[in-house]
Order: C-alpha cells, then structure tokens, then sequence
C-alpha cells in the first residue's frame, strides 16, 4: 500500500481502541446506497519505476530543439541554485503560514519577496502573489472600482493589444459582477494605444484604464502619457507589466503625473520554467493608500514577545477565511512555493544581472528583426519601438510556416491568425537570453526555408 | 537577517548571467528606467545560505506531524515531483503545438478520466488554480445554467454555517447574495431551517460531505432533493474528498458540480501556501458549461491523438480562468500520484485517513478532551473543543496550539469550524504511523497536565521556535510590508 | 567573478587593514621568477547558462536507449527521494564529521549504515566506506596478511574469475608491498572454482583466499565448502558480494564454518546511478575481533555530557591523520555522500524491496537467457548457476555483434575478449528490475539480428 | 532516534518496487538466504521525515561559515551539480563503447588539458578517487621510475614534519620508510637537515607549498635542487592549491608529481567525507609511468574523437587503482567549476583566498590572538596557537573550537600542524564575504572575553548542539557499531 505506513498489527490495535471490527465500520454513517464499488476507469497502481519511465517516454514526446515562442510565457535560463533551493522539503511540504512561529522561514521570505517585487516595479506596497498574471488583472480590476472613490462606474477601459487570454480572463471573471469591459481598439500601425484613440472616452465615468506594458505585440506603449490622461479622468490606472523588461524600462510607479495606481505582472519569467503554462504566480503591487483592497496574502513585519523581529500574516480582515461573504476576493491558495522561486531567482540575479538578461533578449530581439527583415516578403507588422517581441507579417498563412518550421524542431513564434483572423499572416516572436546568435542563424534559416516551402 | 542586510553594492552573483549592455537599442530613451531595480546584491554562496537558513525556520510535512484540519497535510511523494519535473515537461511552451504535445495531453486526457471516476462526475476539466478558483468555476455554471434557462430570479446561495470562507467568498464572486443554513448540534445540516430557506430565489447550496465538522452529513440525500426540487443546484466542496477517495463518490450523492483540491487529496505538496490545482466536475446539467481548455481524445489511423477542446467544441463555457491551462506542473503531479496509487490505493486512502481519524478521535477523547461531536463517527478529521479547558484553566485553543510547535508537532486547526467554541480540528491523514499519532496525544496529555500546573508555560508558548508569540496588533497597525534601509 | 563576493570597497578596506596596497603584495615571499602568467591553455569563463547547454549538449551524444552491460555497475531503479535528500546542502556541504557535535546528522547516518551493512552480509562490524569495491578488495587483502595471527605469508589466493579490474587494482596496488596475489584457475566448464582446484594449494602458506560472490561471469561459487577448506588451512576469508544478491543468497557471515572474515564489495546497486564508474563506494565488514586492523572511519555510539546518545568517529588511532606512518591505510576522504544514498536507499527499499529487486533480476536474467538460448549458435558459456549476470557464448566475435546492437542504442553486454582472448565470442550480459519484458524482447530481436548481419 | 527505532515488521514503501517472487529460479536451495535481511522497515515518509531531520543536525557550507584549515570548505555551485547530473551521464554505463561516450569522454579530456595547465605539468591522469590516493599514484610512479632505473636502493621517502597525516601513510604503503624533515621557527623546511637526511637511499621527498603552516616555502626552488641532485625526486601534495590557483605552478617549482584535490580546489562538495578525486600530474621524468585510464584525443576524418589509452598506449603504467575510471561525476563537476571559472577566474580564486586568510590573520592579532608565524605572510590559511590561553586561561584550543559552534561557525582545523602548539589552522577560503570574516573574528573575540570571565562556559561548550561533548573514550572502549534491538 504506497505511502500508508500502517501494518495489520497496527491497525488491528487501532481498530482494537476504537471498538470497532473492521475499517469497512468506520463507514457505517453513509447510507449504504451511496457506498462505491471498484474504480473501474481508474488502472491499477504502478511503482514508482514504471512511473517514471511512463512520464519520460511522454514527456520526450514534447521535447523541441528550440522555442521562438513568447505570448506571456518566456524561456529564460533559471540558476540551479533556484529550484534546489524551492525543493527542500521545508519550503514545498509547509503549508500556507498560519501558525507564524513555525513559519518564519516562508513569512521572512514573502516579506522580501513584498520588497524585491515593490522596487522593481517602484510601487509602495505588494501581496504574496496571485494565481497567475490573468487572474491578477482580473483581481487588480475588481480592487480598482471597489479602490476608486472618484467613480462610481464598473466600466472599466481595457486596450485591445491586451493579451487576448487576459482579456478572456478577465470578463469571465467580472462578468458575473456586472463589470464591463470596454476595449480600446489599438492602432493599426503602431500596434499601440494611441492618445487620440482616448479622446472617444473622455468624459465616460469610468473607474480605471488598464495599460499592458510592453503590449501582447511586445510594443512599447506611451505610459506616461496614458496614465496622465486617465488621472485626468479621474481613472486610476492598472499596469500589466514583464517584470524582465522593467530592468530597463521606466517602473509603473514612475508613470505620468503621479504613477500607476495597481501594478500587475506574470512573475513566471522570474525564475519559473515555462512548463505548460503553470505554475507561475501573479504578482499585485499597489499605493499604500488603497492597500486595504488589496486581495491575497500580505506579509507584514512585527516584533515577538521578547521585541525580537517576526514576521505575520497581516491585514487578514479583508481575507475570506475571516471575511467571508464580505472578503475582497474569494483566494485562499495561492502560489507560494512560485514567490519562493522568484524570490531566490531575484536575489541570485541581482540589478546587474537582470538589467544584463534584459539587455541580451533585446539586443537578440533586435539582432533577428534586423535578419528576418532580409527575407523577401516579411514585414514588420507595427511600427512602435518593442522590447524582446515581435509581430513579424509573413507572405502567406504564419500557420504553415509555423507547421513547417516544426518539423525540424523549431517553434517558430505564435500564430497571431488564432487571435484576430486579419493576423493570420502573423507570427509572434520572442527572443531572450537563452538563444544564442547560432540559435537566431537556425531560425532564420528555417524561416527562410519554411516561406519559400509555403511558396507565397 | 534580511537578504537585503546583508547586500553590498557591487556584489554579485556573476555566474548566473552574462555582462552585458544594450546594442543598437529601439528603446525610446524617454522611456529608459532611470533609477536602480533595487534587487539584492549578494553573491551565489550567500544566496544558497540565506534561504537554506530561512528553510530551516518552517515546519513542513518532511519534517512534523501536521494535522492541520481541512488541508490534508499527507505525503508528498517525491516520485511524483519527478515525473512533473522531466526535462520534457519543464521545458515545453504552453503555446506549443498539438503536435508536439502528446505526453503532456495523454497525461492530462488520463487524469481527467480518473477525477471522473472517483467523482462520479460526468466531465472534468482541469483548469482551475486552485480550490477556490474551482469554487468559483462551479457557481459559475450553475449561474450559466440558470441563465440560459432564463431563470433570472435565482439570486441566492445557501451554505451551511460550518462551511469554508472561500464559499460565501465565492459566491459573491458569482454575483450572488448568501444565505447561512444552521447546522445542529450533530453537525447535520438543519433539515428543517434548509426547507424553510430554499425557494425560487436559490440558484443552489454549497456544501462540502464530510462537513468541516469532521461528521459525513447522514441526511446527504433528502438535501439533494430538497435543493433539487427547489430548482436549485447542489455544489460539493472537494477539499474533504480525502475522507471518502475510492468509498463514495459525491456525483452518487446527488451533487451537480464540484471541486476538488489536488493539492490535498493527491498529495501534491503545499508549498508553503500553493500552488494547488481545483479541478471542477460537473453532472450532466452542467456539461455544457465546463471551463475551457478541456483534452480531448480522438483516433487519427488507428493511434490516439490528443486535442485541445475550447469554445468550438464547448459553445456555451464560462470560458478559461488563467493565462494559459491552469497548474499544470500541479496537474501532472496528480496525474503521477493516480498512478502510483492506483484505484486500490485509491480505495486505501479513504479508509485510511478514516481509521487514523477515529483512533484519534478516540484516544483523545479517553485522554479527557472533548469531542465536539462525541455521537458522531469521525471522518478523515475531527473537532475538539478546548472551550472547558479556557474556562476552567484559562489556556485557550491557541495556547494548547502554540504550546505543541514546542513538543514538535504542527499545530491542529484553531478555531474552525466557526461554530464550535475554541475548535481545534485535527486531520491526520493516511500517511501517518501509529507512532506519530500516539505522540501527538501523549503531547497534549502532557500539555494538559501542563495547563493545570504550571498554565502560564503553556501561555506564553512557544518557546523553542525562531519567534516567540508575534505582535499581530502592531503588524497591523504600523504596516510595514516592504523594507527600507532605514529599518 | 564568480563565486567572489569581494566588492571594490571590502578589497580596499581588507588591504589597508592588512597594510598592503595591493593583492599582489600579498605574493611577495614567492621568488618572482615563479610566478605564472595567463593560463593560456584553459579558455575564459562562461556563465551558468552556456555551461549547462554545453554539457547537455554534450551529455545527449552518450544517450542510449538501453544497456545490459553489468561488469561490477548494476542500472537498479533508484527512489526519487534517495537524491532528493542527498543533495541537501546539510548533506552534500558539509566535511568529514571530525567535530561530532556539529555533525550528527552525517555520524548517525553513518552508524545506522554500518548497521545496515554488518545485516546485509551477516557481519558483526563494518566501516563508513572506502573509495570502490576493486580498492576495497586491496584493502582488506592487506588486513587480512596484517590480522592473520596463523600465518606470516604475504601471499595471498585470489580466484581467476575475479573482476578483472578488481584484480588489476589490487596488484597495482599491493605490489609494493611486496603482497603477492596467487590466481586460481577457474574452472572451464562451471566457470567457478571447484575444490579440487585447491588441492594444488594444500599445504601452502597464505594469508588469506578471496571469493567473489557472484563471480564475475555472474556464477554461485561453492562459498560455503571454499570457506571451510580456507580455514582449515588456516587462511582467512574474504568474501567480494554484490549486495542486491544477498537478498536471495546466504550472506557471507554465514559461509562454511564460521564465515567470512572479511567482506568487502561495491555499493554503487544500493542506490547510485552506474554514471561512468563514479563515485560508486566500497563497503567493508569484518569480524569483531580485527576491527582495529580495519581500515577507513568507523563511527560508534556513546553517550554525551549529560547522557545523551550521540555518536562520533571511533579508534582514530588507526588512521593516518592520528597514526601516520603507522595508519591500517593511507585512506583519508572516502565517499561519505553515497553513504547518504546507499542509507536512505536500504531504508526506503527494506527487506522485500530487496528481495523483489532481485527476485524480478533473477527471473528476468533467467528468461533473457531461456530466450537467446533459442537463436541459433547461441549456448550458455558456463554450466553453473547464476544470479542476474550471464555469459553468453555467440558463433562470431562478440565485439561485432555488440557494435552492431550498438547502433540500434541497445548496449548489448561486456566484451569478454576484453579480459581474455579465449572469450572473443563471449557476451557478459546483466537483466536487472529495470528491464520490461519489453526491454527483453527488443534485446533479443537485436541480438538475433546482429548474429545474423555478423554472418556466422 | 535511529532508522530502526522507527521500523514495524510489515511496514514499507511499497511504491519502490514491485512485489516479486523468484520464478524458474536456478538458485540452488542450499545456498539461499534463510535469515532476514534485517534492513529497517519504514513507510516513504517516514524514511524522508528521519533524514531530512538528520541533516538538520549538521553544519556544512550552504549553512554555515567553515573556516576548516587544509580543507579548503568553499561555495560548490549548484550549477556544476547540475551539469554533472544530466541524464546522458548519470545513465552511462562505465563499459559504454567509445562511440557512444564522445560527450563524456571529451569533459575528461579538456579537464586534464586544464589541469596541466594550472599546474605546469605535463601529464594528467584524473583517475585515483580522493588526494590520498593521489598520492599513492604519485608515489608509485616515483617507485616504478627508480626500478625502472634499477635505482632499487632508494627506500626513504622524505617529509617535513609538518606535513598531512596522508603523507607518510602513503609513502609506507608504497612500502617505502618514512624519514621527517625538521620545519625552522619560520614555517619554513630546515635546509640544513634537509642536506643531511638526503642520500642515495633517498626516493623523494614529499611536501606541499604553501605548506601547512600557512606558509610559502620560500626555498623551494633550492630544496629542489638539493633533492633531484641527490637522485630523488620531488612530490607535490596538492591539497593547498588553492593558495595559488593560477599564481604559481608546482610544475614550476620543481616539482615532478603531484595530486590535485578537486573536492577542495575544485569545489566540489565534501559529502559529509567525500566523494572527492585527487588526479595526478607528471612531469617529464614520470610520464611514462601516469596510472590509466587516461583519455586520448585523435582526429578522424577532421573530427575529433575520444578514446581511452590504456596500458598499451602506456606500457610502463603503474595501472589502474580503480574498478572503472575513478570518481567520474566528481571530475565533471570539477570541469562544470573550471569552465564556470575560466582562466581569469582561476587566478582570482589564490588572489581572494589569500586576501581572505591575510585579513583575518591582521585582525586575529589585533584582537590579541598569537599567530603561529607573525613575521610571515599568511597563504590562504594561517595558524594561531591557543597556547597561552591554554596556560593562563585554562582555555584550550579545543574548547574555542567548540564554543565557535554555539555561535554559528563551524570550527577551524584543530591541532593540526601538529608542531604548533595548541594549534588553529584557519582557511577562510575566497568565496566568504569580509561581512562573514568580520563575524567570526568578533565571535572569537567574544569567547576570548568569556574565558577570561566565565572559562567554564567556554570549557564546556558547545551548549546549543544537538549534544554536547562526547565521551570518546566509552566509544572506544565499548565498541557499538551496529545497532542491536536490545541497544
Ligand atoms: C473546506 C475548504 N474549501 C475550500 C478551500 C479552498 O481551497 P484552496 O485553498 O485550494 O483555494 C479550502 C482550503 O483550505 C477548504 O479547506
Ligand atoms: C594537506 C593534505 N594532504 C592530503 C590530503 C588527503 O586528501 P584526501 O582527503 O582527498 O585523500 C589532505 C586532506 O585532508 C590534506 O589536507
């Protein structure tokens, strides 16, 4: 019997105590008619060899040579120290830290996570982490109408170049309390937000705007700009950002007149391998002065009986376990052992290191748009300035391409064609530290290769 | 310490990345981050230091016993963390195309077909976080349910008193008001206020069986009825489903939709607040309304082919809830611990967790602590009342909690369920020996001597931990939730 | 610079504190004609990163799909935990446990080993390991001419289907100690040492006989009649086991008339992935009464100033760090962490796991054998039993056929034209749990093929 | 509590192998196993909750600062375990065919490059396991190079007195007798004595530079002329290489053999006791005696290839010492840390080891502790004798070695040289900050503080351990070695 230590010596003294025959006794509350018989769809156990030998031979099923793929998931090299470090049983067999005193190890380090994630973003205060970066808007959205004293509005302006399963997200999340959307068509040769395109909005109540920086296109929107217009308007402003880019692009905090209000993120490019998409941890930072609508877990230091340095759990009161009906969210897990890798992941990394892994994907970036562009019929789709993605327009189906370049083991990018069928010639690219010139040399060629095969 | 405390401008740990500057940069200079990230500078040694150090203040299921009630704290067996963990799986992009995604799918198609099984249910889909995300996934369809059937005026969900805050939250959540329905000093759901509450304005009721009472509700299938013939809907809060994996399957009981907490009953480890995974089942009412992606299977030549299912094939979903497909990572954990198990293994848990539960249950009992329920069968966890001891000795639920970190074993839940007075809810699980079962109670007959002769101990308890007993009022008051140099 | 926290600052605080104006005054007792310049043949540093794909890259050529070479390394399944607690920086970072208090851990694993070992084999004392199971041969060869009080020879018998390694260690070893190793022809038909091989020997004067058990071609030596006759001309008995066949067979302790003497072996099946050779470790166990000849650390139990268990290294007095010149042995660091494995590897395994382990290597070798029996011109080169290793006797030159089965990524067994021209045709090859009936099947159908494409 | 305290006949981790019984077996009934195994019988969690529990009883370098003198206890990154653990070389057979072991074969092969060329030798063979069977090689090939001369008179090996225990052990098992060198007041060999010891019965001489004492010799190159021109030849004990990694090579000092110890030098973990390797290198007379397997590089139709060389490529090889090729994923680890490192890197490692160790020795006798050798410059350890405190105080070396314990470091070499009194042999090594240095330095001064005012705390330290001092003597004397039930 895995993992049940029990002996039939054992249990017979157990049963022994508590009166009872058998283990099928201790049953005897559930009406008989509701009793299951065999698992029928479930297989007889294995052990652990022949499970891993299943899981590896799977698993190789998935493997590629090399991934051009980005859209919100992105592969950069993660230190081993990282995940030695996240998989001592002490940190990923604990639970979530209630009992403050035989937690310290994972309070101290939310608490420096709270810090590390605050200054990157150059934000006031953060939480403990969300689900993921999607789910995170979504909570940052029902934070700012609840936040937002100025408006009374559930209208909230989001841009069209959001990525598109955030924006899914988000109205299947907030629609059931009747928020409502409203999408800010992006520009179609920037591929940005444009300040004109505001204008149609001025006036509306609405209780805040949402800004994605750098944009699913991997653009760069004028933040400052669009944060000055919706203080103006009496918004408050949410930003969705790539933690990897604000080493070397201006902090939310900094934005226009007084900075953004809610700031968001996907924390997986921060030391999580991309990994199918989960787990990663969305990260929540906000002003001070709104903390208390804040949801999730906050970390918050205090002092022990004898004045010595603690940390706790804090502001629990706006917590569902406490709270209840009247909690600002209904989140209770979260992704705890992902803060941890983050927060080892940003220590090891450091200043330097990220501002030089945000360099090398841009430079990369920069490097393969210079050489893809030599190829007869592929454009740039928009024009705006991006960070280490790319909308690259292709002479003919980007699926095709895509499939084509595939076969030799390359994951060209992602077909845009599934998010707005006008793209369907466009493929996202996205470079980071991991691929080398050599790397950037074999997509171009197959590249190459694979337009000339689709014969466009 | 701090990370920060021990940072030094300048340091670094140079290994972890190649020096380097922008090349012909596009980056608009007006745009340029200006002022430092603020990142720790700290060299790689240091780094492995600190966080060794830091693991080394946690309790963790590696290191204690750790009843914690409602959370399942088992085994996490570190083959399953294997499997998760194949080059294959890490590495592949979410995005990447069917194509080169048949282990992933196959792994997840099975585990998909295994929840099914021990549910009960007829669809599952995978793609929730965690148990309150699938909380919110369920009502949701039950909202969609009702809304496609025009059936607007259900604006209410009912929930029994005991339950979990995450389902009033949820609730909400969905748009709905809520409704509390007493539980009687059984922990049975009070029959008779549930008839008087449900009505046409009840979209449905949110229960989990065995309740947070640590009791299987006997009365499971009048409720059903009562709910159903109401036009409600019956939603099962999966987090207890330890107590019953492989022994009842809640779709048998009547239940529309549910939950389950993989990162309670399949072993999947905590890590130190998640990830989880909350995987939603759902009866053919609620088919329709399944949250995307699901996996599906298909024979292409004779060879499974496994495919992702979305709002083609799903036109009526309340539609994904994550950037991409959920935890998956969690998800092939899970997949992993099915196998191991097996649907023997499976049967096992329940009966199990259930013994150990029982021997507790009675044992402490004999060692002259109250049962909250002493009627009643414990299920996979039972409640305590230290209410007597906080009258008559003045240590309270807390105290006794706090003073068991010292003996070395994690403390119970404290104070919940909400309605009994300085609850402590006790879940052993499964994975637990006699042994350590038998020096948990020897440790709180020791602590209750201790009460009774020298309670002051007990409440400054505890005394060997990396803190003492923490200023929460402060923490609070003065928030300081990011540090400054100046601290 | 990696690994160097040093920032500008500290370096010129510590020199002024030193009273230096630069690191190289440090330097300036060694004659300047001494100093090195550029490392020229060693290439400039690389970051984690390229590392890493370097060595995956370079890791990928050696990739096979499946080996049945054993030869002294045995692929067993290996429980995820055994390395998931292994490389706990508690474990794998610490020293040799010279101050005990701050090494408990690393000496009661270390003492629950010894415990587990002396069962194992059924002797009363064992060591904390030394480097292999071939140096470990040498060192108890040089216990044994040191602990025999009967005899004064520094001869000793060794038997010819010994590992050939093995054997070559210990002459490499002992020859200049003038120990001279005495082989004993094995047996052409069993493949073992027959009694009446010894006749030749009566008489003599040796120190000591070694029986390998399993012998290298996988064959049960008559252990118990060879111990007898040993000791009954006066010789101790060393014993080279394999640890997983002594779930199935007697243990050494057990042999003949009073058992082994001295047992030794390799480790590596207990636990320790077959990772080119090493590290691996070597096992010692003796009887009681020459536990102070023995070699290596050995940990004890005692008590500490207040009575408390503890446990510390024992009878350092016949250690080179004590004894020097004097020292049982040279040996110093020997290979503590596959201890840890082996240790946590026993107790996750237990008494049946071992059992069924070597049942299941036993009834595979037993089929695989049944199996290539069936393909023409393939015979079983020797008569007597085996336990999960087998040599195969083919009708071409085994070198051929293994090349062949090579390029299908089936390691199809050892080259016994390696040890000794007269086994060209011969295969050495090894089933363990880890081999399917799957597994099997494919190594036949390869092994068919490549007697056939070898065309003999 | 031992492993066995916890074991309950019938328990297990039944998740680890498959329930099996002998079929066909051929095994002869009389030479089966009739008794019990005897190993423990414990659950999964029971076996990772014992040692994870177990490791927490140790010091080690992720957790604390090390400064063991000798033993060189500096950061072994992660990522060099990393890139040994690949699949591809955890699964390689050590009797793979060449063609299938290119990748391996080729760590090996620019690891040796390496290595000759930090150390200025011309020859590199990564074979023996740890430094004490490096020098068993090395000492054998100065055997096998005076038989090969028919030089069979020389019967003494040389060695200063303060000189590794491994030394003599080593020179005794090449069956050699063993003559000490007198060491002067300064640390440095006597060159008088040494002029008289040498002769014609003299093989060589063993020693290493830094020596022991922390200090460079600075006649070396006059020792090596006094040696070779007496016929002998000069050994190189490697274990101090960190001193002057990519500052100075043995090969250049004269020497003609020599081990490295990858496990100190390297960074490869020490384990608790190893594993560690301790490859030799060779200058021009013993080359051809370099013990196999070595690995070769060819070019085959313009690509290179690895191959091994073995005694027909080397006939006068002392051979192998090993069943295989020695501690195989110690020497890719030791590859992984010498790429991470590069050329540059490796000059800083003796550049900031000596920095460390001369700080600390500046502020050691600041503080008012005796060095051993004020008048010299510390290498990358310097030794302080506690003789003195001993006298006045009543304090030993021994008992600061323990009460560093109770303050978070571990202790320095104690006693070793053996020719200083009382001695402490410190090895900050330069991969500690000067925070961590600072720390130590004000630990000792505070124990200096307390033994002058509470000597007995000091005395019986240390206090915070999981046990406090042991009686080594009962260990001795009533041998337990193996635990027995009755225990
Ligand atoms: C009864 C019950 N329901 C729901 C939940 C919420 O699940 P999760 O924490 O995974 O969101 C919990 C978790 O503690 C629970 O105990
Ligand atoms: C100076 C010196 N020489 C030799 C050795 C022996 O090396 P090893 O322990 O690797 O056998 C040591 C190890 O402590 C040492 O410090």
């Amino acid at each position: 019997m895995p993992f049940v230590p029990h002996t039939s010596q054992d249990e017979e003294l157990m049963l022994d105590a508590i009166g009872v025959e058998s283990i099928e006794d201790l049953f005897d509350e559930i009406p008989p008619a509701l009793r299951a018989g065999v698992l029928a769809n479930t297989p007889a156990g294995i052990s652990e060899q022949a499970l891993l030998r299943l899981m590896s031979d799977r698993s190789k099923k998935d493997e590629v040579d090399l991934c051009f793929i980005g859209a919100g998931a992105y592969q950069h090299h993660i230190p081993s120290a990282v995940w030695d470090l996240v998989t001592r049983g002490e940190f990923m067999t604990a639970y979530t830290p209630y009992q403050a005193e035989a937690s310290q190890g994972t309070l101290q380090l939310i608490y420096e996570f709270q810090t590390m994630i605050t200054r990157l973003t150059a934000m006031e205060v953060a939480n403990a982490s969300v689900y993921d970066g999607a789910s995170a808007l979504a909570e940052a959205i029902l934070m700012a109408v609840r936040a937002n004293r100025k408006s009374k509005s559930r209208n909230v302006l989001v841009p069209g170049n959001l990525h598109p399963s955030y924006l899914s997200t988000c109205r299947n999340i907030l629609h059931n309390q009747k928020i409502n959307l409203q999408v800010i068509p992006y520009d179609q040769q920037s591929g940005c937000i444009k300040q004109e395109d505001l204008q149609a909005f001025e006036g509306e109540d609405f209780a805040a705007l949402v800004i994605q920086y750098p944009n699913f296109f991997g653009g760069l929107e004028m933040a400052d700009e669009l944060t000055t217009w919706a203080h103006s308007q009496g918004q408050l402003v949410i930003g969705v950002v790539n933690p990897t880019a604000l080493a070397l692009l201006a902090p939310p905090g900094t934005w226009g007149d007084t900075g953004a209000d809610i700031v968001v993120g996907e924390g997986q490019p921060l030391g999580i391998p991309v990994a199918s998409g989960g787990p990663y941890l969305g990260f929540m930072c906000c002003k001070q002065a709104i903390v208390r609508q804040m949801p999730g877990r906050i970390i918050g230091k205090t002092l022990d009986l004898d004045g010595k340095v603690g940390f706790a759990l804090t502001l629990q009161a706006r917590e569902q376990h406490i709270r209840r009906a009247k909690a600002t969210s209904n989140i209770c897990t979260n992704q705890g052992l992902l803060v941890t890798a983050a927060t080892i992941y940003m220590s090891l990394i450091g200043d330097q290191g990220l501002r030089s892994i945000a360099s090398q994907s841009h430079n990369g970036t920069v490097q393969l748009i210079g050489k893809a562009l030599e190829i007869k019929g592929i454009t740039r789709r928009f024009t705006s300035p991006v960070f280490h993605e790319v909308v690259l327009e292709l002479p003919c189906r980007a699926s095709q391409v895509l499939q084509q370049m595939c076969t030799q083991g390359i994951l060209g990018g992602y077909d845009l064609g599934q998010m707005d069928a006008a793209l369907e010639n466009c493929i996202l690219v996205n470079v980071t530290e991991t691929k080398t010139p050599q790397d950037i040399e074999d997509f171009i060629t197959s590249l190459r290769a694979a337009v000339e095969v689709a014969a466009c | 310490m701090l990370i920060y405390e021990i940072s030094s401008e300048g340091r670094s740990a140079t290994a972890q990345y190649e020096a380097c500057e922008l090349e012909n940069s596009e980056l608009p200079t007006a745009q340029l981050r200006v002022s430092p990230i603020g990142l720790p500078a700290v060299s790689e040694l240091q780094v492995v230091r600190h966080y060794t150090g830091l693991s080394k203040k946690n309790f963790s299921i590696d290191g204690e016993f750790y009843p914690l009630g409602s959370c399942t704290m088992k085994y996490n067996p570190r083959g399953a963390l294997a499997g998760a963990h194949m080059p294959g799986f890490l590495a592949r992009h979410p995005l990447a195309p069917e194509n080169v995604s048949q282990g992933y799918l196959s792994c997840l198609y099975d585990l998909q077909e295994y929840l099914k099984d021990v549910t009960g249910m007829r669809a599952v889909s995978l793609t929730p976080m965690a148990g309150a995300q699938g909380e919110f996934a369920g009502v949701a369809m039950i909202r969609a349910y009702h809304d496609k059937a025009g059936d607007s005026e259900r604006t209410e969900i009912l929930i029994p008193n005991a339950a979990h805050g995450t389902n009033p939250a949820t609730a909400v959540m969905c748009g709905y008001t809520v409704r509390e329905v007493p539980v009687t000093k059984e922990g049975d759901v009070d029959v008779d206020a549930l008839k008087a509450a449900v009505g046409p304005q009840t979209a449905g009721l949110m229960m989990t069986n065995p309740s947070t009472c640590g009791v299987f509700e006997r009365k499971i299938q009048e409720i059903a009825e009562i709910v159903h013939d109401a036009g409600g809907l019956l939603y099962y809060d999966g987090a207890n489903l330890n107590a019953i994996l492989g022994k009842v399957k809640p779709g048998d009981m009547g239940f529309d939709v549910m939950h389950m907490n993989l990162h309670k009953t399949f072993a999947t480890p905590h890590g130190g607040g998640g990830p989880g995974a909350g995987p939603v089942g759902v009866g053919k009412r609620l088919e329709p309304f399944v949250p995307t992606p699901i996996v599906g299977k298909r024979s292409t030549n004779g060879e499974d082919e496994y495919y992702w299912m979305s709002d083609k094939d799903i036109p009526d979903t309340i539609g994904n809830l994550s950037a991409f497909m959920g935890n998956a990572g969690i998800l092939l954990r899970a997949f992993a611990y099915a196998r191991l198990l097996g649907n023997q293994g499976m049967h096992r848990v329940g009966e199990y967790a259930t013994l150990n539960a029982n021997y507790m249950a009675t044992k402490m009992a004999a060692a002259g602590f109250k049962l909250a329920y002493p009627n009643r069968r414990a299920t996979h966890e039972f409640v305590v009342s230290m209410s007597q001891e906080a009258k008559e000795l003045n240590v309270n639920a807390m105290d006794f909690a706090k003073r068991l970190l010292d003996y070395g074993y994690h403390a119970p839940t404290t104070y919940f369920p909400l309605l009994v007075p300085e609850a402590l809810l006790i879940e052993p699980t499964e994975t637990e020996s006699k042994e350590e079962l038998d020096g948990f109670i020897e440790a709180m007959t020791q602590i209750l001597q201790e009460a009774k002769e020298t309670p002051e101990l007990v409440r400054s308890a505890p005394i060997t931990t990396p803190v003492k007993r923490l200023d929460d009022v402060k923490a609070a008051r003065e928030l300081n939730l990011a540090w400054k140099a100046a601290d």
